[in-house]
Formats: structure tokens, C-alpha cells, sequence
């Protein structure tokens, strides 16, 4: 198993109620199943659209990356910084 | 220079990093907050960690591409009233195409990839999140 | 605002020329002495009418170009040191592609067709006038 | 005849050890036949370039331009401006 740290920001950060939530995937486990897990376990989170932007240890990455112990996984809502 | 302050944002402390003798073009783009309608202030969030290390590889590649060019960037968070700077990006060069094509490339790279959000304060109290893909959310409510 | 001064220029008078709420991004653009090997610093000069009458028809045609931005010019004359301004130009617009673009087509012009003219002060006393087409000339002397 | 007032500027000035000039040419003369005129009154006049950068009443004009009585001829050096 897999320990990610998972960070809501902004409008996310509204709709789940919190910042942070720790949540277990499997070993071999992608952002989306990242996604999936917190989408089980955090009630607010079932409001987030299907596939919103995500980062990977402060990258952007596409939905089907890899994810190992320890990683933290931001979920970003549209960016609007300028 | 911290590259996100909650402070007011000088010209000049840009100016002073970017700018040598061997420099003879500056190119700076400054974004203030704008009057769409009734908004009466924007609040600016970061992922301060993302953040910072997007803007030192944005910095980065705009070495690369340009490497007599000296770039530096602040972004204010916070509440920013009408009017204020919200982003100022100076770039320097020995000749002026190089300082236009270097701030040119690190704005639109912002907007492409700096994870910071704007939350409009209207007159009537109501608050909503800027969506540049047109749409606006309401503070709060459900997607739609 | 006198688009001909003998002072230092200051971005901020410039900004508050062409800033409003209405227009959320700035472009502005520095031009300073550069130090050229043995050069200690420019002494500009202008015949001044023209490049006030040139800047007017430069500033109304991006205006014309461009009709929601917002651009003022200013150029310095007499002796500047190294590292500092000669000429800055600031262009604000609702949308920043249109605040780079007049800012550059402004620049652009101002190399083309100002009436104004630099002779570099070197540090051995002597003194030659620059020619953009690649030669300098050495004051007072025939040419060559 | 008209009466055109001729400047000189930067190198041109030093060139020609003046700043203002007054030609008269016949009627219908061109910029071109102010800077013949200049060339034979002016004595440092001869050094100028053969076709040099040119303004009539504060716009850069070509050399067969006409001038008419009370028009101000400028010759200017390359720009260097900005």
C-alpha cells in the first residue's frame, strides 16, 4: 500500500471542507485511483468534476501517473493566476 | 525577492534585479485588477509550494531560451483592490527583442501553469471564482 | 506630460498616464544606456519640435491600432549616465496582447523615425556620434 | 523665389559649424535643390553625405519633394534615438 497526501485548493478546498486528507491506494496505483479513493472517503469530494487538474509532488501530471508512498497529489480547479 | 507577496508590488525592487549597464532593454508587464462590472476587489490563494517551484522553472527555461536576458516575477496574494498590481514580471537584455520575448513568454506561461486562484468580491457581498475558461462558480455552491 | 524631458524618468509617471481600472495590463517598455565597452555615458540630442510632432502622430496611430489602449511616451535628453533611462514607454490595455503590441509597435517607430540622436562620451575624453547602420563617427570629424 | 530656412542637426551641425541656414531657390525647387544651394553657400556644407536623411515642416520627405516660400528643410543624421 501507498500513503499520498491529497491537498484541495481554492473552490476544491470549499466543496470538500478541508485542505488536506490522507488517503491509502495500492502499490502501482494512478492519480486517478488517487482521485477515486478520496471520492469514497471524503463526502464534499463527490462534487469534484470527473477529471480535474492535478498535480504530483508540485508538477502538473496527467491523471494515469503513477503514484508511491509518500507522494502528495494537489487537485487544482481551473487556473486563474496573473 | 520572494517571488509571492502579500505586500504591494514595486516596479522598482524588479527593476533593481534585472536591470545591469550591459541591459539596455526592459520589458515589464504589470496585471492590475480590473473593473469587470461591479467587483470591488479580487482575493488571490496560491499552492505557495507549486508555486514558487513553477515560477523558479519558468525562470529557468526563460534562461535557456534567452540567456542574456535576466527575468524576475512577483505575484501579490491576498486581497487586491481595483487597480493594484497583482503581477509584475521585468525582463532585461542587451537588445529589446530579447527583454519583449522573455516577459512575453513567462505571463503566458503564468497563465498557463501558476497554481493561484482569483475569488471576486462583489459591491453586493457575493464572491466568485474566476473560471478563465469563461464560466464563474458562485463561492461555495456545486459544479454546474 | 512633456514627451521630451531633460530629468530622470520615473515609470511611475507613466503609469499613472495610462493605468485605469478598465485596463488590466501594462507593458512597459525601458531603454538605458548601455555600457559599450569605454563608454561613461550618451548625451542625447533632439530637434525637438519633430520628435514631439512624430511622437503625437506615433502615440495616434497606435491609438488607432489598438483603440483601448492607453500609451504614453517619454524620451530624456542631455547627458545620461550609464544604467539609466533615455526613453521609457508605456502602453495599458484591457487584454495584454494589446498592451504588448502597442508598446512594441511604439518602440519600433521610435527607432525608425524620432529625430533624436546620441553621441557617446568615452572614458579617454574623446566622443563619437553613433550611427545605428553600424559605423560611429568621431565628433566634428569628416565623413569617412 | 522662395525662402527656405535650412537646420542642421547633431553631426551635421559640427559638419557645418551652424544650426540654421537661409536659401533662396527658384519656385517649384525640390529639397534636393535646397541641399545644392546649402552646398555651394555653406562652405563645411560640402561634407555632407549625397543623399542625406531629409524633413520638410517636421516630416521626413524624399529628396525630389517641393518646398515652397517659409518652409523649414532639416537635415538630419542616421536616427539614433530611444
Amino acid at each position: 500500500m501507498a500513503q499520498v497526501t491529497v491537498r484541495f485548493f481554492a473552490r476544491y478546498a470549499e466543496l470538500t471542507g478541508c485542505d488536506t486528507a490522507a488517503v491509502a491506494v495500492p502499490a502501482a496505483a494512478t492519480v486517478n485511483d488517487v482521485l477515486d479513493r478520496v471520492r469514497e472517503t471524503v463526502p464534499g469530494a463527490r462534487s469534484l468534476p470527473p477529471r480535474p487538474l492535478a498535480a504530483l509532488n508540485l508538477r502538473q501530471v496527467k491523471l494515469d501517473t503513477r503514484v508511491k508512498d509518500g507522494d502528495e497529489v494537489a487537485l487544482l480547479p481551473p487556473l486563474s493566476g496573473g | 525577492m520572494n517571488p509571492l507577496t502579500r505586500d504591494p508590488i514595486t516596479v522598482e525592487s524588479l527593476l533593481r534585479v534585472v536591470q545591469s549597464p550591459e541591459r539596455g532593454g526592459t520589458c515589464v508587464f504589470l496585471g492590475t485588477v480590473r473593473n469587470d462590472g461591479d467587483v470591488t476587489g479580487i482575493e488571490y490563494s496560491a499552492y505557495d509550494e507549486m508555486a514558487v517551484a513553477e515560477i523558479t522553472r519558468m525562470l529557468d527555461e526563460a534562461r535557456e531560451r534567452w540567456p542574456e536576458a535576466r527575468v524576475a516575477l512577483q505575484h501579490r496574494l491576498g486581497l487586491i483592490p481595483l487597480g493594484e498590481a497583482s503581477i509584475a514580471i521585468a525582463a532585461a537584455a542587451p537588445h529589446r527583442a530579447d527583454a519583449f520575448a522573455a516577459c512575453r513568454y513567462v505571463i503566458e506561461e503564468v497563465k498557463r501553469r501558476l497554481p493561484i486562484w482569483k475569488k471576486e468580491l462583489h459591491t453586493d457581498g457575493t464572491a466568485t471564482w474566476v473560471d478563465p475558461s469563461g464560466k464563474t462558480v458562485a463561492g461555495g455552491l456545486r459544479d454546474r
